[in-house]
């Protein structure tokens, strides 16, 4: 396994570092939070153009780079710690990763190359209650007419879902209910997509209803579950990188302000228990990060423990992160509880994040199971 | 011995306001009418000397005199702003002229007073204080901010410490002034916080004035002066009030009152969810279907073991206090236990939520109180002193243990090391 | 509710504390604990002559002194500080607590006067197995053979019962099975008694066999489960003060020694991070004192959420005096972990207390449903 | 292009290595006999120079070489004692005569030594050292005591920092020394730990004398030679060397290795105990049939995430030093990670053992093995640099937090404020 980044890979991580302390800054993020959308397509096609984001990790057969889960985590690294608001993790992480693993490779020449010159947006609809983050749990039924599936009901927390072009939807097939991916256009008119408000207004939700709506079956026959669950555990692992971009952000800002906030003639970050605190909260970074990076790893290797590893990380991050941005807002003070400062940010979406794709508690009860079967 | 003595007043004391209600209390009058009468009577402010205001009464009486009011129903003064606070230190500090011009007032609420000592550069350590003010001729000239400030924007008058020497160690150069809030160089921002509520507000001093007259004790006296108002805060902050909420009654007098309440306590609407609502999580627990879950009770029970443990230790503090005691750095106990019970329903809150706990508003639960209790996690391990001051209390002042090497008390204050800000 | 001690509480409290920092000093403590009995013969003799301390809260009928559950706390809170090791716990508040609340006037009359003048001492037998506490786990049963009721099975962490000159054994009727209370002599042959090693050798435990062993019965007919568990409760509460007391002890060792050792110029006291850690134990322990102290008066007052009571003293004391234990460690440092420091004789007594009488999760666990009932 | 040089020089170490063991290697030899022809063979201590019983090849062919001897079962030098912190310390510092009487006895384990740096007044601050060296003619007399001291019982020689000035600031007035331990003025005595083992001592001296001869550098210079040993000593800590326990073999040459080893792991025998002994846990829960307890579970899991990703991260700073970096601090994110294991190791250890964790002895579970876990709890927050400087380290050199103000190191030693014990 390979544990450090290679010299190619940290180039790469600082180019789009340096992209998004500029162009995702936290007065950007607040101006395109604010907006219908809630993020700017103008940064968004420049991500595109310049570092084509959506092809980072699609094969190269379907018109992209080929290169592992290792540099998307990396990107995701980037943009949780940037909190860049645009549609990467609804589009390039959970969609394209479900299309990637679960759908026939026809399918996959039709879709991807769409998505990897971001063109097209995805998003992909799965959870229909909370707390319900894997193919076992859907219940939605797709019924076949004879001309074409047809899916009714509702799923939630659909990442991204108001700006996507179409909709990769997790449901059973009629008769036998196995799992099957199924493709809908959002411009279909039995559709309704509802925005769901959240505490977290860089990552936007939405509630989506279908009304016997049309769709493609875009997987193979048969059951997909497991394919569609790796998608979720690969989908999480990013979401772990991102947890740790973030985590390690609220720690620099913490530490650079106790070093110009003096209180009693003394800089507040020479006080010993805020030191000890910083190195606490360090070390719980450092095991998440670990973690995180590992779990990328293990994928690209072919490793077969995927979601015991994705599990560890969920775990490890959500609580790296939630301790990073309490302690943070603690550092600043009561200036940290204001809104204007930037530190709110990141601390609602450190809770977001925590229970997004299953919550530590989930992931810490799969994770033991496993290992004790 | 005290006790015995103190029970015979009680209830002669409880006898002469039932009289004295009796013989002059009138749902009738107006708000201020009433309030003029109570004033000029003594018992709106029992504690006070009998020449202002009061019936010279020990403190204990307070209570006793309020429950009175209470259960007949009956109006009190105003509670608004730091009127309390800024009138203890003016009878503490002021001359009679100020007692004269200020207490009355702030009885009946025809002024409302704010207390302006924390700044951006200066919150834990209120000493360093930045705020200017410069002697010019018999006035002062004020330049500089201060933040946290409750009530601001309503106020008529403020309670200021400002710096009015930089040549001396910091406690010596400050000064505490009563500034007039109604004027062209100050100007009252709301603040807002992170739970998009605005509870208080910055106050920003572009050459504000401030007459000679209106400094209490003498130039370089206000850490002296301030150390009264914030003993005072802190005693009404260890010995939790009744909440009067007004009596939901349809007469004038009571709609006035109401509405002066209403806008008080408009600002601190989230309050209760700042307390983290323990109320509510054996409720949403279990109506959530997640009481079954072995690992959540363990987490439920050690909170409200917390929150009991508290509570018991609350009431021990306060009987010790009635015992004879004095509320010292010990309420610093009940403090830090707060901001655990705050931190740990917010985090037990979100569990129980799971997914849910990324929604707000209207398609979250309770329409947006969990995300509420979220949002205000800190706010109790920061307002009224941090967990960290609090601890230094304790650490220091309970257990005894040596005090850091300090640098910025022995020395003039402008050379002491300040924001790099 | 009495929330603080009175006068003359405060006074007994203070004589029974100097008593004990002579005669049970940490040097006495290990020299006993070196014997074979466990305890000193002489100090426990003092300590009912001059103080009649088993006579505390035995009510006048019975020769006792009538006072409440909150003097034997106080009693049980000041050998907890000096980690007494006699058989106070065993005799005196567990075994007799049981009596007093179970047995028949008869029976109280003949059994509490002798141990009130300390002549006579008891144990009792009720844990069958580990995380078993309470009445109703009791499994052994007590057969009527026309003349005697006989006795067949083990009970086991019989606290001072090596040195015990009769148990108060919890067993059930035959046939009805209902939980009656039992006093059997230590003298009978078919009695084996052994000595059950511990981490904490200042409080001996035993291992009790019953061979067809004849037994008294004391307690009246029909069940009285309740009563016995009753009297485990206020036990409960007297454990819980106990412990306070010890973590007191140890929040002060540690105060103490951070005042007189010095690192880098400085006594290790004035380091913020040891103050912070120092003030958040004790804001635990004063929590914990605050719930054992007003369980005990509780039980005073005749309130009838005593179990309540007990289960929160019970977990805020077990976790405040583990804390204590652990922090006081790190506070000396490596000389604290050393067999000659004292603290680890505190440090074997918090973890053996905490598991005593059922854990601090289950006493959790009763409590939330409780409340939730 | 280091990577490459590095590779082809590898297989070139492998190779010579196996060469030589053809030619020397003979399992007839006594202990002593093969480990003279080692130490005169430079494949003893391969990056040593090869004028010092080395081969001059760099660090990271020593694991190499190691490797070889291992799978060609042949046994290598000693591993006793303090031997090799010596001897990095002696090759960086000692003249000639140094390295010429020393190195070649620490090889071959003809003599044992020890390592004399903690106080019981100075643990965390080792440059507060109070032992005493005061010159008499061309020796010194060293007054004191050093604790924690492994191997201290049947060492030969000793390292040793002592106070020879009093009157310069802390880190100027030490030197270092080599010791003969086979003197009427030091005593040695076994230190019992709170688990009842005793894997260190304490080490008296009462007018020990050192010759002059035998000083590491100048007078002074201590601190900077002992910088040199306490980084080795890092370097070896942060890199776990694969721990060798012998062959399980019947010729004598290995039963003489075996005993060697016996003796010097025999203090040490809790230490998997210390580390929490995580493989026990689910085996434990599920035979004591608590698995199903949800709560239990959660704990359970919590522990074995935190195992893993500081595994994963030890992996990572591993592989990032591998790849050119130098152990830096970083290292003290295992050491906490490790010692947060320990402690909710043994938490989670007694919460499965219910009332049978007040067992030790026969009577509990694992014949102690238990109760052993819980009485080591402290162990690992102290040993090797205790939690609060880790911590230190992190907040001030990996962070980059300021440093706290300091009145020890500016000054004459003797004037610095000291423990009042």
């Amino acid at each position: 396994m390979q544990y450090v980044l290679t010299e190619e890979q940290n180039a790469f991580r600082e180019m789009i570092h340096r992209f998004l302390e500029v162009h995702s800054s936290s007065s950007r993020i607040r101006s395109a939070s604010l907006t219908e959308l809630g993020w700017d397509r103008d940064v968004w096609q420049q991500l595109c153009a310049e570092f084509e984001v959506p092809a980072t990790c699609v094969p190269e057969a379907y018109g992209g780079h080929g290169f592992g889960l290792t540099e998307l985590a990396i990107l995701a690294e980037e943009m949780g710690r940037a909190l860049y608001c645009g549609p990467f993790f609804g589009s390039t992480v959970l969609a394209s990763l479900v299309i990637s693993n679960g759908a026939t490779d026809e399918m996959k020449k039709l879709l991807l190359p769409e998505l990897v010159k971001g063109n097209k947006l995805a998003a992909l609809a799965i959870a229909e209650t909370c707390d319900r983050w894997r193919a076992a749990d859907v219940t939605m039924v797709a019924t076949d007419d004879g001309d074409h599936w047809r899916l009714n009901g509702e799923k939630l927390f659909v990442v991204d879902g108001l700006g996507a072009d179409f909709l990769i939807v997790i449901a059973r097939c009629a008769a036998k209910g196995e799992i099957g991916i199924f493709k809908v256009s959002s411009r279909d008119q039995s559709l309704s997509r509802l925005e769901m408000q959240g505490i977290d207004r860089t990552r936007r939700m939405s509630r989506v209803r279908f009304n016997n709506t049309q769709a493609t079956k875009i997987s193979r026959a048969g059951d997909v579950g497991d394919l569609v669950d790796d998608a979720l555990d690969q989908a999480t692992i990013c979401l772990c990188a991102e947890m740790v971009g973030g985590a390690e952000r609220l720690l620099e800002s913490a530490i650079e302000y106790s070093k110009v906030r003096f209180q009693f003639g003394r800089p507040i970050g020479s006080f010993q228990a805020l030191k000890h605190r910083a190195a606490d909260l360090f070390v719980d970074i450092e095991l998440a990060k670990a973690a995180a990076r590992c779990a990328a790893t293990a994928v690209d290797d072919g490793d077969e423990n995927i979601s015991e590893l994705a599990s560890i990380a969920k775990a490890a991050a959500s609580e790296a992160y939630m301790s990073a941005a309490l302690e943070t807002v603690q550092f600043y003070g009561g200036i940290g509880f204001t809104w204007e400062n930037d530190t709110h940010l990141w601390f609602r979406r450190a809770k977001s994040s925590e229970v997004f794709l299953g919550t530590a508690d989930w992931h810490r009860e799969r994770f033991i199971k496993q290992i004790a079967a | 011995m005290t006790e015995t003595v103190s029970l015979a007043t009680e209830q002669q004391v409880r006898d002469d306001v039932r009289d004295w209600i009796a013989l002059n209390w009138n749902v009738k009058l107006s708000l201020s009418e009433w309030r003029e009468l109570l004033a000029d009577s003594g018992w709106g402010a029992p504690s006070w000397p009998a020449r202002w205001y009061g019936k010279g009464l020990p403190a204990t009486m307070n209570s006793i005199v309020e429950e009175e009011f209470f259960n007949a129903q009956v109006v009190g003064v105003t509670r608004k702003g730091a009127n309390r606070l800024a009138a203890q230190t003016i009878l503490a500090h002021g001359t009679d002229a100020h007692k004269k011009r200020f207490l009355r007032p702030m009885l009946t609420g025809a002024e409302t007073w704010c207390q302006l000592f924390s700044e951006p550069g200066s919150g834990s350590d209120l000493a360093g204080a930045m705020t200017r003010a410069v002697r010019d001729g018999d006035r002062y000239i004020v330049n500089g901010q201060k933040v946290w400030t409750s009530m601001a924007h309503i106020s008529d008058w403020g309670i200021l410490l400002a710096r009015t020497d930089m040549d001396v160690p910091k406690h010596q150069g400050l000064s505490f002034f009563l500034i007039d809030m109604r004027q062209p160089g100050i100007e009252v921002r709301p603040l807002r916080q992170m739970n998009g509520h605005a509870s208080f507000n910055e106050v920003f001093f572009d050459n504000a004035v401030v007459n000679e007259n209106d400094r209490l004790e003498d130039e370089g006296d206000g850490w002296r002066v301030a150390t009264t108002t914030l003993l005072n805060e802190r005693r009404n902050f260890d010995v939790a009030s009744k909440k009067h909420t007004g009596f939901d009654r349809q007469e004038q007098i009571y709609v006035e009152e109401a509405e002066e309440i209403a806008v008080a306590l408009a600002p601190h609407s989230w309050y209760p969810q700042r307390e983290g609502r323990i109320d509510l999580l054996l409720p949403r627990a279990i109506e959530r279907g997640k009481f079954g879950d072995a690992a959540l009770r363990q987490e439920i029970a050690r909170l409200f073991v917390l929150q009991r443990c508290r509570e018991m230790a609350s009431q021990r503090a306060r009987a010790a206090i009635e015992a004879g005691g004095t509320p010292g750095p010990e309420g610093s106990v009940g403090k830090l236990a707060g901001a655990r019970v705050s931190r740990e329903c917010a985090r037990v809150h979100t569990i129980i939520s799971g997914a849910d706990a990324m929604l707000d508003g209207v398609d979250s639960e309770l329409n947006g109180t969990v995300a509420e209790i979220f949002l205000s996690t800190p706010a109790n391990s920061l307002a009224g002193g941090t967990d960290e001051i609090q601890k230094n209390i304790l650490a220091e002042r309970v257990l005894g243990m040596p005090k850091e090497p300090r640098n910025d008390v022995d020395r003039p204050f402008k050379g002491v090391p300040k924001n790099a800000l």
